[in-house]
């Protein structure tokens, strides 16, 4: 199996698609010529020319409109943001006219829009936003957080595929974070369908893209203490896989939900819900969150160090959790 | 802004629109989808007003020529975005007149099934764009339709109308610029009726006129007498061919007056009693017949056969939607995402 | 006292603000010849003529914009959406511009956005949208919705006087619903400070805007059943009152929690999840939540019923958790 | 679109210059300052090569002109909106060099308190408006300053600055509409830098120039040489005037090439060789020097003098930078709202 980071994969993913299915094509800002602001369409316009690889004006609105036009007439349209921060352009197009096609018209709207999302890159608070929230909270989107390569491609596959628009949400931490070992060729991660990481029976730690790295970092600590946790990898977080979060948490009857999103009406606080409420009877101490910041992601990296849950952070939270 | 000048003179007579190739009942045809849209809405104005059509109602009255003489220049392959006041351009293009009172009545048979209400409609199955009630929100779709075929390389059109408080927003101003930018093939055209709801055209721009703003796109723009059904064709006919070759969007600027309140809920006082004497004098359809009848294509035959298979047709559709269901309420969660 | 209807109230509260402090002005569209589209600033125009009436093209950006503007001039703009629905179209100058402008000055931003809300106007999926989660999810942002005459005019004074964006939810169902002694003249409901509405120790709901009301009706069918409910009227989404949720939760040991806005990732989960952590202790059933479907708001009027929690439904989720 | 005329024959002339009233301080004055943010900008490089610069770092290079010249053309009370390129504009409206370094290294000292980086910064005490990433998002907001003068009836100009990019957005579109239709005194300043990051003008705009769009504002629209200071003061000083006599905006298209990559990460390939070798041989500071030479009223004396006295500055505003505390991170959650 080829050794990819997940920056790789994702381009990887991208060819594989385009040369399958000619209704494959990408959209963005200096995205052919430049090969995109992370470099992840490197090559691409190369191999499919200007109409499969649009270098594009400035205009999100425009970007995402052209997009769901294109898939309203049956091509399979990959728009990219530049950064995740600037869908707040174009949101008309992703939360009214996207998001409400199929339950007006009952005919597919197959888009996916790529969101280079989340901190670590000193980009500060216009370069660094998490808001998958505000999409998980609109009907009729799906959304996605790969957080390991294998997933980045699988889940693009899906996103790709899916008839329905899909936000898939890639953390710039993890581009080029490590390499790991990708299947070739075609495989799907199905959408809806979390990962179980790690079996453990004293409490259930549910989580995404960076934050998993991180609560997996923070499992070791506190399996040194004979504290085994079962962690779960959502990787899709709309749909969420009701079942997976429910079935850990019945089984532990605790949970430590982990995100890098500010806390207040993140999807941290869903998932907490849900298990308030459908696992009420199996658990044994409070429903536990960890989460960024209530503020914007500061610029500066010593403050953007203490806005992110520290693996130690994660780690202490384990322990009270499973001594509650 | 400069008040709509009524560029009267440079109207083409019947006789030079036969000249130009339209056969006698093409003329006709596009006198009966005026009528017909004037007769579907006048019928939706009564039910409005018998509390039978939940929700706002509006009308296009007076915009019969922009919807009619603009739809009339597409192609049988060709794509639609359209709004709401150009009823005429969605049966034009394939809905049928039931449809639109299943619609308007919230039934299942409406193209929307009862999910959204009055005009807010399509049907992609027939190229027509549901539109959503964001103003202008279609015009970047619209350019992705046209992207579309561009990349397929067939020699499909797409035309989108939009009103005057529509160029307005970031969204109008973003779809013209990438269909520009791409020279992809859209037809713009504006309804512009002097109001956006409440507010007068020098509220909405300080342009000269809404032709002003093609330049800065590098398109073609023309301003036309939106109540002279053949002065539109003639305009979105031209612009259709150009798209079709390759030459990119036009912009049409079809100047009329919302001759009825936004909604049946608005009154417009705001509207001087001149301004709309001066343009109810002008509505299109009279004027056409009159026309017509000079031109010796429209008899009183014709006429009385015309306006009995309209009538017929408004409540046959009436009677279609009528015997459409109302939607299941246990399936108000159902159809948000497209299965696999 | 003078009895005003909701809409009444927010109209008295407009015009005692532009009389006491010329820095309030109010901008939008058709909201100064026609006085808007419900008539809320119908008389303004007049009394404070056109640059403080500004009737505004059709353009959100444009006018969430020049808001945000002229609050940075020192002026208290109050901008409405004509429906709270046409916010998408300004996003980026909310949640980006606004939100976190004073963090990165430390100057006050003091501006209303006022944002008729939610369903029962026969308005279909892009009249009737009920989208507070978004903003409550935006550090910067304060959120309130009122759900009486009283407080629709106490908490406009206290976000037209308060130095940071507020978003102002006022609900179209109640606009006319009916008339309720309004104090006269200046008064402030306090930003941050929900209202508890009837005492009960059986269970907490916690509820706000229109469904506010149809809890209580519920709870006066339960009430009938011995059922004695502690209804909380929250007000403000953001900052939540934790203290009065919490307080609450903890004496009845119960949560039902009911908002209109779609189910999945709405206000609720928040609070719940604030519940479930913070009061796990005192907690003797499970944390409920009722809310809108998970869909977007239909035109029917049937469809639109289904859509929404009903008085019967929320009565019977009273019962089955008074009886957990 | 067509390439950026050169416009190098209808240049003012020094003595134009000086005739027109600019006496030969203000003149030296206008240099300083464009060799200011170049030195400013030339020892933030360094750093950013050093490592010490957290994230990306953007520079005006080529740019100082219209920084320069259109800031210059400001009264004391007026007000500005800038962007990423006009560092110079910055410091003429009050912003300290000291305050630059800070911000460039994320300190407390700095405008954002190192809670925003590199050039994104502004003061609203000394009326510098905070340009946020998203581009063109300031220009609704500088309309709503304009607003707030005009509301007051104070004789104020705002005067915002946006790229060739960001005339592409939605947000720019509806801010200078907004802006024509209530007639506020707005300077609208382009730097038509050929580029958005990668993006060449022709996937940007189908017009042939950006001017063209002026007339679909129903506003006044100028181009001119966005390497000549002179040329952008006198566009800019009648923009102003005009703004502040109530003739409301202005589009100021200033034409010159980004001669470096669009942070210092981009190598910027994509720009051809001789596009970069003409315009840096045309770099705006050699040339304006060359004319105050000519005209007298550069001397070996005075350049060393300005070059020692920039020298100074930069180090001293680096020094004072350096000794600014890095943020507490228990700061972290801190100034989220403001208190009542
Ligand atoms: C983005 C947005 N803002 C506000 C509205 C509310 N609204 C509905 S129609 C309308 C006026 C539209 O005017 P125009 O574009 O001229 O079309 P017309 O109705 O005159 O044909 C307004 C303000 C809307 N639908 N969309
Ligand atoms: C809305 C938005 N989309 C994308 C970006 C990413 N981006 C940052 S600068 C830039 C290019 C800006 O070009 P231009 O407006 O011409 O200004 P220049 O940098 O050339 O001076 C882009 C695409 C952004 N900042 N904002
Ligand atoms: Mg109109
Ligand atoms: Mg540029």
């Amino acid at each position: 199996m080829p050794h990819l980071t997940y920056l790789e994969a994702i381009r990887d993913g991208l060819r594989e698609e385009m040369r399958r299915d000619p209704r494959v094509f990408v959209l963005g800002e200096d995205i052919g010529v430049y090969g995109g602001a992370f470099k992840i369409t490197e090559g691409l316009l190369d191999e499919f020319g200007p109409w499969r690889v649009i270098d594009a004006p400035l205009a999100e609105t425009a970007n995402v409109g052209a997009g769901i036009g294109a898939a309203v007439m049956g091509m399979r349209p990959v728009i990219e943001m530049q950064f995740a921060d600037f869908v707040t352009d174009a949101f008309t197009q992703v939360v009214n006219m996207a998001a409400k096609y199929h339950w007006r018209t009952r005919t597919p709207l197959p888009l996916v829009l790529r969101m280079p999302y989340g901190g670590d890159v000193k980009g500060g608070p216009f370069h660094s936003q998490c808001m998958e929230a505000w999409f998980v909270h609109t009907p009729g989107l799906k959304v996605v957080a790969p957080a390991s390569a294998e997933d980045a491609k699988g889940l693009l596959l899906a996103a790709i595929r899916d008839p329905n628009p899909v936000l898939y949400f890639e953390h710039k931490h993890l581009y080029r974070l490590r390499r790991e070992e990708v299947p070739a060729g075609e495989f799907v991660t199905p959408i809806g369908r979390a990962r179980p990481v790690r079996e453990g029976t004293a409490l259930s730690i549910v989580s995404y893209g960076w934050m998993l790295h991180k609560c997996l970092e923070a499992a070791d600590l506190a399996a040194a203490d004979g504290i085994a946790a079962d962690v779960l990898d959502l990787r899709t977080l709309a749909p969420l896989d009701r079942e997976a979060i429910l079935g850990s948490v019945r089984k532990t009857g605790k949970a430590l939900i982990v995100h890098e999103a500010s806390r207040t009406g993140g999807v941290g606080g869903e998932i907490a819900a849900l298990i308030a409420e459908e696992a009420f009877d199996s658990l044994d101490g409070p429903v536990t969150r960890l989460a960024g910041e209530d503020a914007p992601v500061p610029h500066n990296p010593g403050l953007e160090a203490a806005f992110q849950p520290t693996v130690q952070e994660i780690a202490d939270a384990i322990r009270r959790l499973a001594a509650y | 802004m400069a008040k709509s000048t009524r560029l009267s003179d440079d109207r083409p007579s019947p006789r030079d629109a036969l000249a130009a190739g339209i056969l006698p009942e093409r003329l006709l045809k596009l006198l009966y989808y005026m009528r017909l849209q004037r007769a579907v809405e006048d019928r939706g104005v009564k039910l409005y007003y018998q509390g039978r059509i939940p929700g706002a109602y509006f009308t296009g009255w007076g915009h019969e020529a922009i919807a009619v003489g603009a739809a009339a220049a597409l192609g049988p392959d060709d794509l639609l975005a359209p709004m709401h006041r150009d009823l005429a351009a969605y049966i034009m293009r394939g809905m049928t007149v039931g449809e639109v009172f299943a619609q308007f009545l919230d039934r299942e048979g409406g193209p929307t099934r009862g999910r959204d209400g009055n005009v807010h409609m399509g049907d992609p199955r027939r190229g027509i764009l549901p539109f959503i009630s964001h103003m202008a929100a279609s015009v970047p779709v619209a350019a992705g339709m046209a992207l579309a075929c561009r990349q397929r390389g067939e020699a499909r059109v797409v035309l989108t109308f939009f009103g005057d408080g529509a160029t307005s927003t970031g969204a109008w101003h973003e779809g013209v610029n990438f269909a520009a930018v791409f020279r992809l093939p859209l037809v713009l055209v504006l309804e512009n009726n002097q109001y956006a709801y409440s507010t007068p055209l020098d509220h909405q721009t300080a342009a000269r006129a809404f032709v002003d703003k093609a330049a800065g796109y590098g398109i073609p723009g023309v301003a036309v007498d939106g109540n002279d059904v053949l002065a539109v064709y003639d305009a979105a006919a031209a612009a259709v061919a150009l798209a079709r070759g390759g030459g990119g969007p036009t912009l049409i600027e079809c100047r009329t007056l919302r001759v009825r309140g936004h909604s049946e809920a608005d009154k417009f006082s705001y509207v001087p009693k001149a301004l709309l004497d001066e343009w109810t004098a002008r509505d299109p359809i009279p004027h056409f017949e009159r026309r017509l009848r000079t031109a010796g294509v429209l008899t009183d035959a014709i006429d009385e056969a015309m306006g009995a298979r309209i009538a017929g047709e408004v409540e046959d559709g009436l009677a279609w939607a009528e015997a459409s269901p109302e939607p299941d309420p246990r399936t108000v969660a159902d159809g948000v995402y497209a299965a696999e």
